[in-house]
């Protein structure tokens, strides 16, 4: 199809076109470049009226931080919100698109969208990209069915569960869960568990760190409750240096002044049509 | 000293079932100068008389450290001694290296007593030609050990081993009941007291004659240090 | 016995012209110069008692013990050179330990004794070696069988089972005083008390002045574990024996 | 810092010497893969002593072979020892450290082996076999007591596992139990300690319970049945009668389907 | 089938395209993270590591310093394979002692850190994947830092950042201390002080950048008086 | 309808090079990366186990554990097994979670799709044939052991089994999952045909509890639906009232 000389226009989607060339340059030795990944810890779940989202700030390349406090609570609609682990692009990526996709729908129907479309949305892209697109993600919302909560991995499986977690920090928080959840929790109590969780997941998961963001989507109330931050994690020191330099400091090794030169050029205005 | 047909080789037991060639070697102790080992409830200590082969000569090492917790002093073959230090040394660094803490002084000793054995048995060995003090702190407390070349070893609230060291025995034996209570400096003195009393008349004790080792502990660090400085603290 | 074999006695590898290894007699010969060791076996398990006797004031009590635990459920009376002794416990404790690990469980007595027996007889063989200087009782008790067991190696390497043992200066007083008990219809508490009072009615306070009692046993009571005796229950002993002594003096001095 | 797969030392390796050469079988190695094994163990210090806990299930891949298998072992009177991993490799170990304690009784010398000493002989053991490349594919915890710098009795509470790597904590969970349970023994001392206070026995047992149900529910290898054995500083070890996992599964009702 | 989830490091395509059976492979090495700095002056020489022992993503123990007296002028700091860091250790400490027995003198640093290399070349085909620092006081009472790579090539230097945020402190240092590049630099030596201030504020950019690196630091200071050591709480998330 | 998967899914997985799974991969160290890193990040989500249906006299008993896995972390203990396809035919999932979900939601559709073309229930037997068109078409890319059971007019109760590989059988009484296996034995030695419903209920619930108390990747609490011509009745038995076997 390609006709050799001109790229074909892509027709939207993942290109695929270098996989091949990638795999054999990484049996000769030269890596990828490393992805950013949320490590992560996120988690969810239903009270008695609505729905409470968490999830930690931390973004990682490798061993380094990458992001000290980047969001990982994605906005879907106005009631529905999505946390999202694994390669930060993926899960970005992933709820924008879903974003806009429900947006759509309300407008082509004309009424709120409910939870589950966005649920069966989102596993039917993870499906079709069979795991490669590695979001893993925690969606929580609210709609006249009620509140949900739903637990989706990157190949495309979901759980609805009445509390979910995610992430590197997964366990950790689930461990809080286990403990601490009970049948028809008042948002306090909610609330404090899931900033438990998140806490468990910040401080014993090395993958998740810095703060606690928490969503609260209350079934009676038309706007989703966003605290970013909710808490702030982890003690640190105080730097007590000055780490300013002194004007001057860096060496000026050549200076070279490149005059601008204006170049007047007569311009010849016509003027007699008018 | 006499001489029968049975006294050729420790492998040879005599009509009175005794191993002269041990007994040989058990003289060659008391060749050495003499050396006294005390201890206490809280700390042991080694004194030793040193001897210079001559006077252009240093005068020789009697008493070696083998580990922080332990050491020895010694009389007799010194070439046997360094033998049996370095190997004391090596199962001390063993034992620490897979166990992490120091090895107590009564295995050690159970150990060497086994290995002394080895050579009173053998044709082409002979029985070590040395008699050590042992002084060493573990978390039983102080211990004094003596050995000889029998392979026998005894665990001692006061020795005193090498030439005329009869006398310092007596010394020990008489004073026994009021070591265990003694502090460092009592003990010291008690042990150089000993010390004195295997001297010839003429002789005096100063620290060119002697070595003062103690084992002491602090908290649960055991130091097996020179004491030599306290010494002349207090009077003879 | 006590014969000297003048010329062929030199080595262990050599016979005498009447066909005796003199060299191991004079090792057993060693044996009668040590402090007396005795084991009974009861009904209900074994009973060692050794004299130990003491040459200074300047060693401290309880140490050089020649009582000795070879495993768990194997105890160890020793009488003769005392270092020598100390490779033949180490030797058994190697056989028991390497039964342990090839075959899961403790080993039989009969096995360790024949081991030890065979280590000991190897120092017989030849002449760059010497016999061991020492004999050695061993003593068990099996739980499940309900079954004591008690043998006694000499520097031969000759190993018997018996049920009243002794060996040491004065084994032959020491036999005469265990013919006068029932031994096998005894249990341990009494033998512990009556092998006391053997170690302390033999002990020639004539030539050797100071020495120092040693008790053990291994029985039902003990659930098949040798422990060394001490505190109260050795007290007890000691004191039935020296009661005994007493008693027994004063009856000589009546007859005189 | 050069990277660690710079130099091939694979090739090397069959040349450490550790079995008579058989040239064509290379050295004996023992387990490259681990078999039965056993999952997670949990140790909790309190003021005064350590809690140990395992299940008693050694699993063969995710079968669920073995389920009365203690994993717990007294070594003396102060020291027990738990062990996830190869149940073989465990059963090797304690045959050696059994044989040690056998030794160490008839010596009669009044000298234990401490935790502390098990742990470091047990680190140079692993750390051997590692080196070997025949590694004993087993998690240990050791706890029992140890002397601190004024020459008291303090909690002792080791990890060691495979490779050797070792360290002390008074917190410290094995496996799964290192994601699940860790946070909430973590929790549960911070809370206590923040204001001076000291988790005592029933404290800990309390929470090591909290953590076998929470194992119990997300570990697909692990077994309801559990053992806890308590080693107090002063005093014996003691390992408990085997409990079992009293869940709650109610919220099985509101499940329904998967959307 | 089975797949990455998520996992930190570089996406692999040939990990996705060989996915198969989950198989136990044996591999000797593991990194525990932990970062080690040592700075030199005179009559002085600092050296800290922080407390975090990690694998994976999991913290195994918060407080676990990486330091080691090897006597009363030298500190030695250890971090990556912590078991390789266990058995260096204890063989250096045997070593030293024999030392001490056959030589009765203490080791000098430089004594120290010519053996250490000798050490860690003795592996060099299956090295101790450790990295050492050394820091201590020559004869003159000057501080000196020697540095190495995992098979024993030593380098002194006057400051070093090694462990898992070696990468990210070095030029930190190179800046701070060293003043490389500067065309204003200050005039005064480095003081005990400042070099205190430095090592503890760059721990505390190191917790908030590297996730192997935080709970805690432990500062070890050499000075003609012996060894002092003081602490400090890092982030712990 | 099937453009769903058809259009997309046979060229997506050649560009990804899945065709390429070769037996080397067995052997291929898994990269540094993933080296210290716990298996549940790495593996994909799936449900281990355990699944049974039985006909009885007048309808079908199904039933499944709810344990599903990723490595063996416990992703969800309380998971739904049992998928309703119409109202009287429910499927019974085990393999990738993923996987057999799509499935599920694809074969609902048809059905329903079918129902309102014919205008009477779907035929127990239809819904196996779709269920084992998309298995076997997509046997290479898809791990998914389908068990199909309901009740129509025409035969009663009926349970087809539609393994890995994507063949079709009927069976009076059938098992799937990881979990079955140990439980063979069990099933050929008590199961009766022309068993009572509760008979049934109760051999379904002994079965699946000694599966899931021998498979690791097996546990929870246990499903149970019983579909007849009335409907499905639906009950779920907690981990704790489970009967009680041997446990040594």
């Amino acid at each position: 199809m390609a006709t050799g000389l001109a790229p074909e226009i892509p027709s939207g989607g993942f290109s695929f076109g270098n996989f091949q060339r990638n795999l054999s340059l990484e049996v000769q030795g030269l890596h990828p470049p490393k992805a950013i990944k949320t490590g992560t810890t996120i988690c969810g779940l239903t009270f008695n009226n609505g729905v409470v989202l968490g999830a930690d700030t931390r973004a990682t390349a490798g061993n380094v931080v990458a992001d000290k406090n980047c969001s990982k609570i994605h906005r879907l609609a106005p009631k529905i919100f999505c946390c999202g682990a694994g390669t930060a692009a993926d899960t970005e990526m992933t709820t924008r698109n879903i974003e806009s996709q429900l947006e759509l729908l309300r407008l082509n129907m004309g009424r709120e969208v409910p939870v589950v479309v966005a649920n069966r949305l989102l596993k039917q892209m993870l499906f079709r990209y069979q795991g490669y697109v590695s979001a893993a993600l925690v969606l929580g919302g609210v709609d006249k069915f009620g509140s949900h909560i739903y637990c989706i991995y990157p190949h495309g499986s979901t759980d609805k569960l009445p509390y979910a977690t995610m992430g590197s920090g997964s366990l950790a928080a689930m461990a809080v869960f286990e403990r601490g959840w009970k049948l028809d929790m008042d948002e306090a109590y909610a609330v404090q568990l899931v900033r438990d969780a998140i806490a468990a997941g910040i401080t014993n998961d090395l993958g998740s760190g810095s703060n606690v963001d928490i969503n609260i989507i209350r079934r009676d109330e038309p706007k989703t409750k966003i605290i970013r931050p909710y808490e702030e994690i982890g003690l640190r020191g105080k730097r007590h240096g000055k780490y300013t330099y002194q004007k001057g400091t860096t060496k000026v090794l050549e200076t070279e002044v490149i005059p601008i030169v204006v170049e007047e050029e007569e311009v010849v205005q016509r003027m007699d049509e008018d | 000293m006499f001489r029968n047909q049975y006294d050729s080789d420790v492998t040879v037991w005599s009509p009175a079932g005794r191993l002269h060639q041990v007994e040989y070697a058990m003289e060659a102790v008391k060749q050495g100068s003499a050396t006294v080992g005390v201890k206490s409830n809280t700390h042991a200590v080694i004194v030793a008389l040193k001897r210079a082969a001559s006077d252009l000569a240093a005068h020789q090492k009697k008493i070696i450290p083998v580990d922080e917790h332990m050491g020895v002093s010694i009389s007799g073959l010194t070439a046997d001694a360094r033998l049996m230090v370095r190997w004391m040394r090596m199962e001390c660094l063993n034992h620490k290296y897979a166990d992490d803490v120091p090895l107590p002084v009564g295995r050690l000793m159970s150990q060497l007593g086994n290995k002394m054995q080895m050579s009173t048995q053998r044709y082409d060995r002979r029985p070590y030609g040395v008699g050590l003090l042992v002084i060493g702190y573990d978390t039983q407390g102080p211990h004094l050990y003596q050995t000889c070349p029998s392979a026998n070893y005894y665990d001692c609230k006061a020795m005193a081993i090498g030439a005329r060291s009869q006398s310092a025995r007596t010394y020990l034996e008489k004073h026994l009941d009021t070591f265990s209570s003694s502090n460092l400096q009592e003990l010291v003195a008690h042990a150089l007291r000993a010390l004195r009393d295997t001297l010839p008349a003429e002789m005096e004790l100063n620290n060119k004659v002697i070595s003062c080792f103690s084992c002491t502990m602090k908290m649960k660090h055991f130091y097996f240090a020179e004491t030599n400085s306290i010494i002349w603290h207090f009077p003879l | 016995m006590s014969s000297i074999g003048t010329g062929y006695d030199l080595s262990a590898s050599q016979f005498s012209p009447d066909g005796r290894v003199f060299q191991v007699e004079y090792a057993q010969k060693a044996i009668e110069n040590s402090g007396t060791a005795v084991a009974l076996l009861g009904k209900d398990g074994v009973v060692f008692a050794v004299e130990k006797l003491v040459t200074s004031k300047l060693y401290e009590p309880g140490a050089n013990r020649r009582l000795f635990s070879v495993d768990r459920h194997i105890g160890m009376g020793i009488s003769g050179l005392l270092a020598d002794a100390r490779q033949i416990v180490e030797t058994a404790r190697t056989e028991a330990s390497n039964y342990r690990g090839e075959y899961g469980g403790d080993a039989p007595l009969r096995y360790v004794t024949d081991r030890v027996a065979m280590y000991m007889h190897a120092y017989t063989l030849y002449s760059a070696v010497r016999p061991f200087g020492c004999s050695v009782i061993l003593g068990t008790y099996n739980v499940p069988e309900k079954k004591p067991e008690m043998y006694m190696i000499d520097p031969s390497g000759v190993y018997l089972g018996y049920l009243g043992c002794a060996v040491g200066k004065a084994k032959q007083a020491a036999k005469t005083e265990m013919e006068k008990l029932q031994l096998s219809d005894m249990t341990c508490k009494q033998l512990l008390k009556e092998a006391a009072k053997i170690i302390y009615i033999v002990h020639d306070e004539v030539k050797d002045k100071s020495f120092e009692l040693e008790l053990s046993w291994i029985g039902e009571h003990t659930n098949g574990r040798h422990e060394r005796i001490t505190g109260e229950v050795f007290t007890e002993a000691e004191a039935y024996a020296k009661a005994a002594l007493d008693e027994e003096s004063d009856s000589e001095i009546d007859e005189s | 810092m050069a990277n660690a797969q710079g130099p091939s030392f694979e090739r090397f390796s069959t040349s450490i010497p550790t079995m008579p050469s058989a040239a064509a079988l290379g050295p004996m190695k023992r387990t490259q893969t681990p078999v039965s094994t056993g999952t997670s163990v949990l140790g909790l210090r309190y003021d005064g002593g350590i809690v140990l806990a395992a299940d008693t299930l050694a699993s063969y891949g995710s079968l669920l072979r073995y389920r009365d298998c203690t994993r717990l072992h007294k070594v003396n009177d102060n020291t027990v020892i738990a062990c996830m991993g190869d149940y073989a490799d465990f059963q090797y170990l304690l045959s050696i450290i059994e044989q040690k304690a056998i030794t160490e009784d008839c010596m009669d010398d009044g000298f234990n082996i401490t935790a502390r000493s098990l742990h470091s002989w047990l680190t140079r053991v692993l750390y051997n076999k590692r080196c070997k490349f025949d590694p004993l594919w087993t998690t240990f915890l050791v706890a029992g007591s140890d002397m601190d710098d004024d020459g008291q009795k303090t909690e002792f509470l080791g990890y060691v596992d495979k490779l050797g790597t070792a360290y002390k904590d008074g917190i410290i969970a094995t496996g799964y139990g290192s994601m699940l349970a860790t946070p909430l023994m973590r929790e549960a001392v911070e809370a206590k300690t923040k204001d001076g206070g000291q988790l005592t026995e029933q404290d800990a047992i309390n929470v090591i319970n909290d953590c076998m149900k929470i194992l119990y529910y997300r570990d697909a290898r692990a077994h309801f049945r559990y053992e806890i054995a308590v080693i107090p500083t002063t005093g014996s070890a003691r390992i408990e009668a085997p409990v079992e996992v009293k869940g709650d599964w109610q919220v099985a009702h509101l499940i329904r389907g998967y959307e | 089938m089975a797949m990455s989830l998520m996992r930190p490091g570089g996406f692999s395509y040939s990990e996705l395209a060989n996915a198969g059976p989950v198989q136990h492979h044996f591999s000797p090495y593991t990194d525990n993270g932990g970062s080690i700095v040592a700075v030199a002056g005179k009559g002085f020489a600092l050296i800290a590591s922080d407390t975090r022992l990690s694998t994976g993503y999991s913290i195994l123990t918060r407080d676990q310093p990486k330091l080691y007296d090897l006597n009363s002028n030298t500190v030695l700091g250890c971090s990556g394979c912590w078991c390789d860091v266990l058995s260096e250790t204890r063989l250096i400490e045997a070593r030293m002692k024999l030392y001490k027995h056959e030589h009765q003198k203490e080791m000098s640093p430089g004594a120290v850190a010519q053996m250490l290399a000798t050490i860690l070349y003795s592996r060099r085909f299956f090295p101790y994947y450790v990295s050492n620092v050394v820091a201590g006081l020559d004869a003159n009472g000057q501080g000196v830092v020697y540095s190495y790579d995992p098979v024993g090539h030593c380098d002194q230097n006057l400051f070093h950042a090694g462990g898992s945020s070696g990468a990210l402190l070095q030029p930190l240092l190179d800046n701070q201390i060293g003043l490389l590049n500067m065309e204003i630099k200050p005039t005064e030596p480095l003081t005990l002080e400042r070099a205190k201030g430095i090592i503890k504020d760059v721990f505390i950019s190191a917790a908030e950048r590297d996730i192997y690196t935080g709970d805690g630091i432990l500062l070890k200071i050499i000075t003609k008086d012996g060894i002092t050591q003081e602490s400090m709480k890092l982030r712990h998330d | 309808m099937n453009s769903y998967l058809t259009d997309n899914v046979p060229n997506r997985f050649a560009c990804l090079g899945l065709g390429t799974n070769s037996p080397q991969s067995l052997t291929k160290r898994p990269a540094a990366s993933l080296r210290d890193m716990p298996d549940w990040l790495t593996s994909e989500h799936s449900t281990g186990t355990s699944l049974m249906a039985a006909e009885f006299d007048g309808g079908v008993v199904i039933g499944a554990d709810t344990r599903t896995t990723t490595g063996a972390y416990v992703a969800n203990r309380v998971t739904d097994k049992l998928t309703r396809v119409t109202d009287r035919i429910y499927c019974c999932r085990s393999g990738s979670a993923a996987d057999t979900q799509a499935i599920a939601d694809v074969v609902t559709y048809h059905l329903e799709f079918h129902e309102i073309e014919t205008g009477e229930p779907a035929l127990v037997r239809s819904a196996a044939a779709v269920f084992k068109d998309i298995c076997y078409n997509y046997r290479d890319q898809m791990s998914a052991g389908i068990i199909v059971a309901g009740w129509d007019s025409r035969h009663g109760g009926q349970v087809y089994s539609v393994p890995i590989g994507g063949m079709v059988v009927r069976q009076p009484v059938t098992i799937g999952g990881s979990g079955s296996t140990f439980i063979y034995g069990y099933v050929d030695s008590t199961f009766k045909p022309k068993m009572t419903r509760e008979e049934c209920e109760q051999f379904v619930l002994n079965g699946l509890t000694l599966a899931l108390s021998r498979d690791g990747s097996s546990g929870g609490c246990v499903r149970l639906g019983t579909i007849t011509k009335d409907g499905v009745d639906r009950r779920v038995v907690l981990h704790n009232d489970l009967p009680k076997f041997y446990e040594g």
